[in-house]
């Protein structure tokens, strides 16, 4: 086992560790909002870092860039996901959490109402 | 639905299934006439039609009829359902999702096409081919009307260019199977009039060439079927 | 002109990576590919701009964009490091709010790469984007000040100078 | 070594089916979908990865394209109430 | 290899029980394009790379629209012209 | 045998919703559920745990899975998505007429 084959394989292991700590934090988390945090921020981390682990496992040029593709996607299509689902919840008042310390957004939405 | 239905319902299911398990595994496995032919296809698949995926060259190929016969049945379907959903109006207003996932998907459309074109015109060298790319195409325009609303689609591609690609893809398809009549022997057979090595991009006649007729029509058919599904509904009082 | 030379050119070089090699087939096929795609979708890729710049501004732009790629897997990486350790204690609180922070920004392509960056970075999310005055919505997982300067200094300004010097 | 990676995967995604089942509101289920789709298109990409890589990375490509438009339709549905509007 | 496609084919048979069995269509529908992602992860395990290309295209892309437009399209009203006779 | 288990399973339940469900949208989806149950079955009894049907070069070798029932299966699948669409067209349409989804109210209207 090369030094190439060690990288790839901590790469993977990596991503695995975030896709188990994407799974306890979207069970374990109290709000609706912090869960999206969850599978907003590791989630993303966790496809890169697996696609990064493959493409250098495989280690040619064009199709090594291929396999990052993918990685690229999610990294670009899942926060873009996670707000839509966010705002779309806000707006339609599904998940509004009754304690709030700091709330600028309702304002916002009601001034866009009057 | 009362309970003693639904218990009857269960009941008769189950009996069903049971017979089925035991039925199943009287299917015989492996004749001559099956061995027969998958034998002279994978062993003259690639000298015969130039294509390393067989699932292509059995489609498109030995049996393009059959591939025909199935665009005549999406064809059908458009057809029906333009009919159907016929005597209604456009929606007018459109506003998509926020500016943020606009720019994003405008920034990632011209991949998502050459995407499209590249499994299509890849059809006999990787999995792929006219159907899945053409889902894809007609994916493109799903896109646009959920993002960007339904009057970006509408000015983008006008339904008259979406019909032009349906029909002229039809027709375009029966006239590769009249060629095959012309300057061969039969119905859609597989000109191979540049006869470059196996494993290029032109290699395999007229098998690339099927690929993007079928892959443009249907495309174009299932964003026709979109967007008169998407057209909006007469109100009560109109209707009655 | 000058996108649709980009975008011809970027799709070119897509397309040989997709294909995976570089043959002469391969070459005229692609090019007929990227000719639709540029005739089709070109200005959706880039926006249109008024200003015109030299040859060597857009590849000091390019410069910079390769510079850009490291700084942001790092960042999203010490991120979701930051949020994996809010997982394994023992009962999760947070304060959470939705605060209004104002950017510097203008150019749209800009205002969307640091909305995404800012949805990668630990406990930030972005919820919408104000128009009018030019800031973001911003749900924080933990308040902890409610100054203004305060919180664009802790959410974007890292962010921001490099997208400044990237779309300026 | 990659097929174990990618059972611990499915188990990761059965798990994150609870959410869903139970899931409050309506975007905890929509969160749970999105995280399980992902997590199977990284199975998918790691059979390839034991089939052979080199044909089949364009499945992978295709369903992350693709499946970013499910998110999509159902914030929109959402958010609007309708769909196409 | 076996115990990945024991583990898959038990979470198709639990998805569809749940398509089918869940009350709001949304959700249902949700279910049903997990369903089709994991058929295509098991057609890739039984060697059909074709077939899962084309069920990962409709699964994720056109069934999901489809089924969404009819839904907010479909209004279930109350004064419904057969309804009332009743 | 797991295959034949599972395949009956599944379509049983597709079955069961077409005839027990009162909700049209949800006996689509449990034509949907049965297509795919059958489309499994076939792929994975002609399934000989041999290579992809894809070769690198020119040939000859009987070491690759029978490719004839994918190209069977592949044309199915798109007929399947174009009778769904088809359906739920016919959906729209009734629920114009009737204002629900209840395949009760087809047979009403049948009989006004």
């Amino acid at each position: 086992m090369g030094i190439r084959l060690i990288i790839a394989y901590i790469f993977m292991g990596g991503a695995i560790f975030f896709a188990i700590v994407t799974t306890i934090g979207l069970i374990r988390f109290p709000d609706v909002y912090t869960r999206i945090h969850a599978s907003a921020v590791v989630l993303t981390i966790s496809a890169v870092m697996l696609s990064f682990g493959v493409a250098i496992y495989v280690w040619e040029f064009y199709l090594s860039i291929k396999i990052m593709f993918v990685g690229l996607i999610f990294l670009i299509t899942n926060p873009l996901a996670t707000h839509a689902i966010a705002r779309a919840s806000y707006r339609r008042k599904i998940a509004c959490p009754e304690v709030r310390s700091v709330d600028d957004y309702s304002k916002y939405l009601g001034r866009d109402r009057e | 639905m009362s309970k003693a239905k639904h218990i009857f319902v269960v009941i008769v299911l189950s009996l069903l299934g049971i017979t089925m398990v035991i039925n199943l595994n009287k299917i015989p496995g492996n004749t001559d006439q099956i061995n027969f032919i998958y034998s002279h296809i994978t062993n003259n698949a690639v000298l015969e039609t130039g294509s390393l995926n067989f699932v292509t060259a059995i489609l498109y190929d030995y049996r393009a009829y059959d591939s025909l016969g199935e665009s005549t049945i999406i064809f059908g379907a458009v057809s029906g359902i333009v009919l159907l959903l016929s005597r209604k109006t456009l929606p007018v207003s459109s506003h998509g999702l926020s500016f943020i996932v606009k720019r994003t998907f405008g920034m990632l459309t011209p991949f998502i096409f050459l995407f499209s074109l590249y499994i299509i015109s890849h059809g006999h060298l990787s999995p792929g081919g006219g159907f899945q790319g053409g889902v894809i195409l007609g994916a493109i325009s799903i896109i646009f009307s959920i993002v960007y609303g339904s009057e970006f689609d509408f000015k983008r591609y006008s339904p008259t260019t979406k019909t032009l690609l349906e029909t002229g893809g039809a027709l375009l398809f029966i006239g590769l199977g009249l060629a095959g009549i012309i300057f061969g022997g039969y119905f859609l057979e597989n000109l191979r009039f540049l006869n470059t090595e196996i494993g290029s991009l032109l290699s395999a006649g007229s098998i690339p060439l099927i690929n993007t007729v079928i892959g443009f029509k249907i495309g174009a058919g299932l964003a026709i079927i979109f967007y008169s599904m998407i057209q909006k509904t007469f109100k009560e009082e109109d209707k009655l | 002109m000058r996108r649709k030379v980009f975008t011809f050119f970027i799709t070119l070089a897509i397309w040989i990576v997709f294909s995976g090699r570089i043959t002469d087939d391969v070459i005229f096929v692609g090019l007929i590919a990227s000719f639709i795609t540029t005739w089709l979708y070109s200005d959706l890729l880039f926006r249109s701009t008024n200003r015109r710049k030299n040859w060597a501004f857009y590849f000091k732009k390019f410069f910079y964009i390769i510079l850009f790629i490291p700084v942001f897997f790092y960042e999203a990486f010490i991120s979701a490091l930051k949020v994996s350790k809010h997982v394994f204690e023992k009962k999760p609180s947070f304060s959470p709010g939705i605060v209004k922070v104002k950017t510097t920004l203008c150019n749209v392509t800009a205002l969307t790469i640091l909305a995404n960056l800012i949805t990668l970075t630990p406990g930030t999310l972005t919820v919408d984007f104000d128009m009018r005055e030019r800031a973001f919505f911003i749900h924080w997982i933990d308040v902890t000040t409610a100054k203004e300067a305060e919180m664009r200094k802790q959410i974007i300004e890292r962010f921001e100078g490099w997208l400044e010097v990237i779309f300026q | 070594m990659i097929i174990t990676m990618a059972i611990i995967l499915v188990i990761l995604a059965m798990i994150n089916s609870y959410r869903l089942i139970v899931g409050p509101t309506i975007t905890d289920r929509l969160i749970a979908a999105d995280t399980i789709i992902i997590f199977i298109s990284l199975v998918i990409l790691l059979i390839a990865l034991y089939i052979n890589i080199e044909l089949l990375i364009d499945i992978v490509l295709a369903y992350a394209i693709l499946l970013f438009v499910d998110v999509l339709i159902f914030a929109k549905y959402f958010e609007h109430k309708e769909l196409y509007k | 290899m076996i115990i990945l496609k024991y583990l898959l084919v038990i979470f198709l048979v639990t998805t569809a029980y749940l398509a089918i069995s869940f009350k709001e269509e949304l959700v249902s529908i949700i279910f049903l394009s997990i369903f089709s992602i994991i058929l295509t992860t098991l057609y890739l395990i039984h060697n059909a790379p074709d077939v899962a290309l084309a069920e990962a295209v409709i699964g994720a892309g056109l069934n999901t629209a489809i089924f969404m437009t009819v839904i907010s399209q479909v209004r279930e009203g109350k004064k419904s012209m057969f309804r009332e006779d009743d | 045998m797991i295959n034949h288990i599972v395949f009956v399973i599944i379509f049983l339940l597709g079955f069961y919703a077409i005839l027990v469900k009162k909700n049209l949208i949800k006996m689509v989806i449990g034509l949907n559920i049965m297509e795919g149950a059958i489309f499994y079955w076939f792929i994975s009894i002609t399934d000989k745990g041999d290579k992809i049907p894809i070769v690198n070069g020119p040939y000859s070798s009987a070491l690759v899975n029978d490719p004839i029932p994918q190209a069977l299966i592949l044309t199915g699948i798109v007929i399947g998505a174009s009778t769904s669409a088809f359906l739920l067209t016919l959906i729209i349409e009734l629920n114009k007429f009737t204002d629900s989804i209840d395949p009760d109210n087809l047979g009403r209207m049948i009989k006004d």
